[in-house]
């Protein structure tokens, strides 16, 4: 509300403001670099080599995947407790479809090229089937979503013990184990190409959105600026790459590759790893739920809702029937984290997921998103969550006692979000 | 009398009533509307001008009565339905996303839409310029967020968001409570522009001057009941005052 | 029905506990007992209010996985107060009350310990910590250490990492060894990990780096586990036959509540815990389960062939 | 806000009108019934027998006590994740101090008398003492609550590890345990004297509540509505007691009374447990916040703040110093909570109050408590606690499998609030 | 002319300037205010005439400027310091608490207590019922929370809290925008009562009419700038309307 005392906000800084970026991001960014620059003091180094960044990136899909979805929820004044065991459900749901249901009822062997992708498109139904029914238990008969994904949480965690009888379901098929990191990458030349064409994607953006505005008579920014901007997003995409490249993989897993195609790997042979498919999924992921979020009807019914529901209603939303949609994003979204968190483990074992739902919502929450609705961005929760991520890795890698480690990142993830407030109110952006 | 009310009338709502936890807070009214007219509904404070019309509008569902638009039954459900029959509201607490900006919330349900579907920004400011140009100049406030535009701004957005799409019913509930004296003079304007095209407009307002000068008919309620309906023509001031202070039917005028 | 055994879980996320439960019902319909149970998930106070249920239900027996051996304490004061046998099965409760039935944790360390060392005498040990809130994570870092101790004062064994799991996630203790790889260049010879799940979890990170099919311990006989012992993956599982100790626990229950001496049961011994308290106590015997006596789980019927063997191709007996 | 759709109210009924009582009480009350029947017919009859109550209260103590402080912090639109860690804390703090600080410090010999209560007061400050900080974080450096709070606990459930080095820490003082429950209970004589007190105390509030209103002129209920609910009240009190009081001793523990004492147990004695000292205590603390919440600035303060933090600030109040004190209350009954959880289990155990700050905030939420702000109560808290634990320890004596008794569980939950909304919807009670 | 304006005045307000997000909203103004005085606030929507008086009540701080009271710096850095200064603002949002009743929002942050220091709500809901008589007299719905009420009933819940309490100055931002006539009218009578009592009113109106009936002098803002201030007494109607749209100052009635 515009009354706040003190809300009132000081001139943006001259050469930001030209660049027009979001200084909520900035300040965030600035409290991850800070994290990251620390951590790697305490490990020599370590922290910030090619390897432990490829770590981060894969350890942080299968939350990051869940957060982009959760901010959608949170955003319309609801929560999701049950994200975890959701994502429980789904993963036993992929994994007993592709070792015992499929190949059992449809003959199916192990082995068959369809199995994984049947045992994904199961459980993505399933995630989004009851991520619906929640959404219909808050949207329509309007019991608060902290109970029914409470209750939820309860349910589905043990839905999923029921269908596994309680066992670790594994080894998963390997195509489906490809989509879990390390285990799926692209290799450096294709991932070149990828940064290339995302490169070549993100300036096209930029020219067709100031193309947009100009047509429109509207002001746009000063020409050095978009090419400043250009820049530093060409650099942020190609040095991702040619970190993720810069990954070699190990001598004895390349032998063993070598090996099982029946080759003698040649003396001095190396390879990077380069982008990992789970990476580029959330990528993906990201860049769809940012256009929904910014660029569809959805998307700013979304916002509309968490910033007046009644003023939502009375324009002729549809707001049950939008809760019902959010819910079901959310449960499919749940599914994918699933996967990856399955088939990173190559195994579906039965704690799968457990605690997720307070990693996911700090991740939003970190990432600037309000518990009380109407704010939030899909690329901030993403950030929060390779925060959180980066001081639970890095803390294991500093190698201290795990209590004190939780102290630690319970005490820096305070102190982050701090850091990034003090740096708004300081730039006087909201 | 330049209204003609010989065909069926766009509105007719009967005998409605409401009441909230056992307080009836519509009692039994019954209004009517003509195409190209405008109703003025009157009374004092909590009599019960706002929830009348936010039964036609969608916003509440009454208790007991009838709606006809265009001599038909309608069934407003919600806000939706109310949509379906070209209804367009200009609430008293105005009804704003307060974190969207001046178009978002122009176009709120009903954004334009490029032709991959996505919603298209540039276009929907655009026009949001154009029509605030008519309401309200000294408007520039195009990307902040409402919550940052003053009162008499905010209430320059509700009204534009429901002039801007083409309706045949109007609802205007105070709508230049915070407007300065420029922007009141063009919302009156517009008004007679509307009327001339043929909508029919229900203007709540507790602007006597207002009222006599802008419409046909005006409606009196007096704690949640109908003291009566007059034609504006034929009364005074006074004896509009005396409705709604008094609750008196000035008998000899009465009307249609 | 005339006899009612009541069981108090302190979780269920481990795989074991599953089998744990089959047997124990199997031993009550054996013995024309009704089951019942409840989970406390992780939780002492839960575990308190859950054998309070249970005691109101009218159970005549007690069979307690305990969440903390000191906290149930008031749990077995009440059974005692209602005259309830109790039967602690396999964690401590340290109550001269309560009969106390397991696999010696210690011992568990030790296999795993003795396991992975015969594999590697020498070289770069990382040890995967149990939750930091079970104490058996200590019995078994304990026993762990007793086995490893020598080599390290000769300094032929180096612990470059060690790292509590929490809540025994299989997740977290794939994080904590991939950092710990990282931090040590994969300087890694030998992972102590202290049970199947948080072997598991190693394993993976192992894998990433093409290191698996270095030395990795874990416990409970978890049908993936052995399956990565067929595999070459994990070198022991210590295997408690969760099997036997369930039916033996229906038995005791059942038995100790038809009037029998703690003293009468069939195997029992006095014993003193780490407390100080005089016990009466039964243990079991544990096998550590190798590439050298695959075997034996498929014969006990634990786990089936195809089951073990998946993707094996020219594994250890049974799987060649 | 007073635009939403159908959100319409019909009138109440005549009969419950004149008596005024709070519908949204009522509902409650309903579905806790119904699941009180439900669990009855499954159990035989065991489930609302005297034993069972007794056990059912003071299962249902610590985190009563908590939900109540709870009520205050989402009232005011802040949400607490640390209470079960705090409570960690305090109980690490209370055992330490009669075990092993207060003896080795001061000298005071295990047993001596002042050591729990000692103990206690230490607690008290410190769970008041890190409320209060969390509190200032969250006022003054306007970090959200959220963060704060996951931060909190991480931290503080870590804190307790090393200050007990991670053991079990007992067996606790006796005289501390009495405040456990079933330890400490008043026996029937004194139990009878302090209902009829009560039901005394009770009678003559709703005389001067009554008095005052007529003394200035404002309509009061008619004088049978006054004497029924004056007998209600009276009944339920009383039945609540004599409940209590049937619950008879085992005549094993009552034999070690004796053995005790020295003495030998009369042949055929037999003695009832009376209300529970912990009973008491919630008692106690439940009237204080309510007359805290309905009755002083501080209550006024916080309701206004929750319906809108703006006009509270404009108003004139202190938000930032308001959000410490409330933070500091929630410790301070943490601190409580702890005292009854681990006096109940005899000793301090590592893993006490996991879990709890679901337990709390689902019990709030259960009880009305709306997590958009200014809208709960204390009552409503409190059953919202019994409902919960009358969930679990019911499911715990129908006799089926544990997983699936958590399903059930999470079902019922959902299904309890639903009835109460159902009912609410249709009485139009807000 | 009768005010005094000899002595020191009670307030001055002087260069003060704030911008949101590099905008001025409020540049370089500076009005005063002598006891038993009413300063009409003039301007069209988005002029700065709310911002300007929430500095005054500390609601906002401002970026640069100085005020004093009664000839002394005053150091107003949020509400409680205003309070302090006995200066009570009617907001144009009303700042009500939507889930209290009328009472508990007028006695918000000075509740009557009793002996034992708990607040005393039958106490002050009869002192409601009383000021309530004044300004409302159709008012019933004392038990329900404010967000139950009509716009109009809000507004006056809004007006009784702010003159309840003994101000010395009170600021009144569009007092009267939502109520009906009767209502409006007793408020003048009010506004008139308070003058006579020597306490110093400023008035944001949108209504020329009211404020040349109410008011001493009228200060004009337009986008943000002073553009001067006037003897009410020595103006006409347009000469104000022209100030307002035109942002013209008539040259020859320059104040005081
Ligand atoms: N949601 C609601 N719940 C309970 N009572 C309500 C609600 N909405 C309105 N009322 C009551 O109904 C009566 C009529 O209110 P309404 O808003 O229709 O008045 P109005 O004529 O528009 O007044 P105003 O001129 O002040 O806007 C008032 O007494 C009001 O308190
Ligand atoms: N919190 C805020 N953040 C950003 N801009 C603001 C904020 N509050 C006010 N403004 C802007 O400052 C300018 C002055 O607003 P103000 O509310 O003072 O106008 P006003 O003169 O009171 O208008 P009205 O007659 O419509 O109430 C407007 O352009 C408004 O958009
Ligand atoms: O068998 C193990 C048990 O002993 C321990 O306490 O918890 C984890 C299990 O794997
Ligand atoms: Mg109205
Ligand atoms: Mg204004």
């Amino acid at each position: 509300m515009a009354e706040t005392t003190g809300a009132k906000a000081a001139p943006k800084q001259g050469f930001l403001k030209s660049l027009e970026i979001d200084t909520r991001l900035l300040g965030m960014i600035g409290a991850f670099i800070a994290v990251c620059l620390v951590f790697n003091l305490m490990t020599d180094g370590r922290f910030l080599t090619a390897r432990n960044i490829f770590n981060l990136t894969i350890q942080t899909v299968s939350v990051a995947i869940m957060a982009t979805g959760m901010v959608f929820v949170i955003v319309t004044r609801h929560i999701d407790l049950s994200v975890g065991s959701l994502l429980a459900t789904c993963s036993a749901v992929m994994a007993m479809m592709q070792t015992r249901w499929l190949p059992d009822m449809l003959g199916l062997e192990i082995g068959h090229p369809l199995l994984p992708w049947v045992a994904i498109l199961a459980g993505l139904l399933t995630g989004a089937a009851i991520g619906a029914f929640n959404g219909w238990l808050v949207g329509y008969l309007t019991i608060p979503a902290f109970i029914v994904t409470l209750g939820g949480l309860l349910v589905w965690r043990n839905v999923a013990w029921y269908m596994t009888s309680g066992q670790t379901i594994g080894p998963l098929d390997p195509t489906y184990v490809a989509f879990g990191g390390i285990n799926g990458t692209l290799g450096p030349a294709a991932s070149w190409i990828v940064g290339l064409g995302a490169v070549a994607a993100a300036l096209i953006a930029l020219f067709a959105a100031r193309r947009a505005k100009a047509g429109h008579g509207q002001p746009v920014k000063p020409l050095w600026a978009e090419a400043v901007l250009a820049g530093l997003v060409a650099a942020a995409i190609l040095g991702f790459v040619a970190v993720l490249n810069a990954y070699q993989i190990p001598s004895a897993r390349l032998e063993r590759i070598f090996e099982a195609r029946g080759a003698v790997m040649p003396e001095g042979y190396t390879a990077g790893y380069g982008i990992p498919y789970s990476v580029l999924l959330l990528i993906f992921i990201a860049i769809v739920m940012t256009v929904v979020a910014t660029r569809t009807r959805l998307g700013r019914y979304i916002f509309a809702t968490g910033g007046n529901p009644d003023a939502a209603e009375l324009s002729g939303i549809n707001t049950r029937l939008l809760t019902v949609k959010i819910f079901a994003i959310m449960g499919a979204l749940c599914a994918l984290a699933g996967m990856v968190a399955s088939a990173r483990l190559a195994n579906h074992s039965n704690d799968i997921g457990t605690l997720d739902e307070l990693r996911v919502i700090a991740a939003a929450v970190i990432g600037g998103t309000a518990l009380s609705g109407g704010i939030g961005t899909i690329h901030g929760a993403i950030l929060g969550a390779l925060i959180m991520q980066s001081l639970q890795s890095g803390m294991a890698m500093v190698g201290v006692d795990a209590p004190f480690q939780n102290i630690v990142v319970g005490a820096v993830l305070v102190l982050a979000v701090l850091i990034d407030i003090l740096y708004r109110k300081r730039t006087g952006a909201r | 009398m330049s209204v003609d009310r010989t065909g069926t009338p766009l509105v007719e709502m009967k005998d409605i009533c409401i009441s909230f936890g056992g307080v009836h807070a519509v009692d039994h009214v019954s209004v009517d509307l003509w195409p190209g007219e405008v109703v003025g509904l009157l009374g004092h404070n909590g009599a019960g001008k706002s929830t009348l019309i936010k039964i036609l509008s969608g916003a509440y569902r009454a208790d007991q009565g009838e709606i006809r638009v265009n001599g038909e039954a309608a069934h407003i459900h919600n806000p939706r339905d109310a949509r379906r029959y070209n209804i367009e509201t200009i609430y008293q607490t105005l009804a704003l996303a307060d974190n969207l900006n001046a178009s978002a919330n122009l176009f709120l349900g009903r954004e334009l839409v490029t032709a991959t579907g996505l919603v298209d920004d540039a276009r929907m400011e655009a026009e949001t310029a154009k029509i605030m140009a008519r309401l309200n100049p000294n408007f520039r406030k195009f990307r902040d967020p409402v919550s940052a535009l003053s009162g008499g701004q905010r209430q320059s957005v509700a009204i534009a968001r429901a002039v801007y799409f083409n309706a045949r019913i109007l609802i205007m509930d105070e709508p230049t409570a915070a407007l300065g004296p420029h922007e009141t003079q063009m919302v009156s304007e517009l008004i007679e522009e509307l009327k001339r095209q043929g909508i029919g407009i229900f203007l709540i307002s507790h602007d006597i001057h207002d009222v006599m000068k802008l419409c046909d008919r005006a409606s009196v309620m007096k704690n949640g009941q109908l003291v009566g309906t007059v034609d504006v023509a034929k009364v005074t001031d006074d004896d509009l005052l005396g409705m709604i202070i008094l609750g008196k039917h000035p008998g000899q005028h009465a009307a249609a | 029905q005339d006899m009612t055994v009541g069981v108090s879980w302190s979780n269920f996320q481990e795989e074991r506990w599953k089998t744990d439960e089959a047997a124990i019902r199997e031993a009550l319909d054996a013995a024309g007992a009704a089951y019942v149970s409840a989970d406390a998930q992780s939780s002492s106070s839960k575990q308190l209010s859950d054998i309070e249920s249970l005691i109101a239900q009218g159970v005549d027996a007690l069979i307690i996985l305990a969440q903390d051996s000191q906290a149930i304490g008031p749990a077995v004061q009440a059974a005692a107060d209602e005259g309830i046998p109790v039967v602690g099965y396999d964690r401590l409760i340290d109550d001269p009350r309560a009969f106390y039935l397991t696999f010696d944790n210690v011992e568990v360390g030790r296999m795993q310990a003795r396991a992975v060392l015969e594999q590697a005498p020498e070289g770069n040990y990382v040890m995967i910590k149990g939750s930091p809130t079970d104490p058996n994570a200590d019995f078994l870092r304990g026993g762990q250490q007793e086995v490893l101790q020598e080599a390290i004062d000769a300094g032929k064994i180096t612990i470059v990492g060690e790292a509590y799991t929490d809540g025994w996630l299989p997740a977290n203790a794939q994080r904590n060894m991939e950092q710990i790889l990282t931090a040590s260049d994969n300087d890694v010879d030998a992972v102590v990990a202290s049970n199947d799940g948080t072997a598991g979890g190693a394993v993976a990170a192992l894998t990433a780096q093409g290191m698996d099919g270095i030395p990795v311990s874990g416990q409970d006989g978890d049908h993936a586990a052995l399956n990565r012992i067929a595999l070459g993956t994990q070198t022991v599982s210590v295997w408690k036959d969760a099997r036997d100790l369930g039916k033996a626990a229906a038995e005791i229950a059942v038995s100790m509540a038809g009037g029998t001496e703690m003293s009468g049961i069939d195997g029992a011994e006095a014993w003193t815990s780490p407390g100080g308290n005089e016990l009466t106590a039964k243990f079991l015997t544990p096998i550590p389960v190798t590439a050298d006596n695959l075997s034996v789980v498929v014969d006990a019927g634990w786990i089936s062939q195809d089951d073990l063997c998946r993707g094996v191709s020219a594994g250890p007996a049974p799987c060649n």
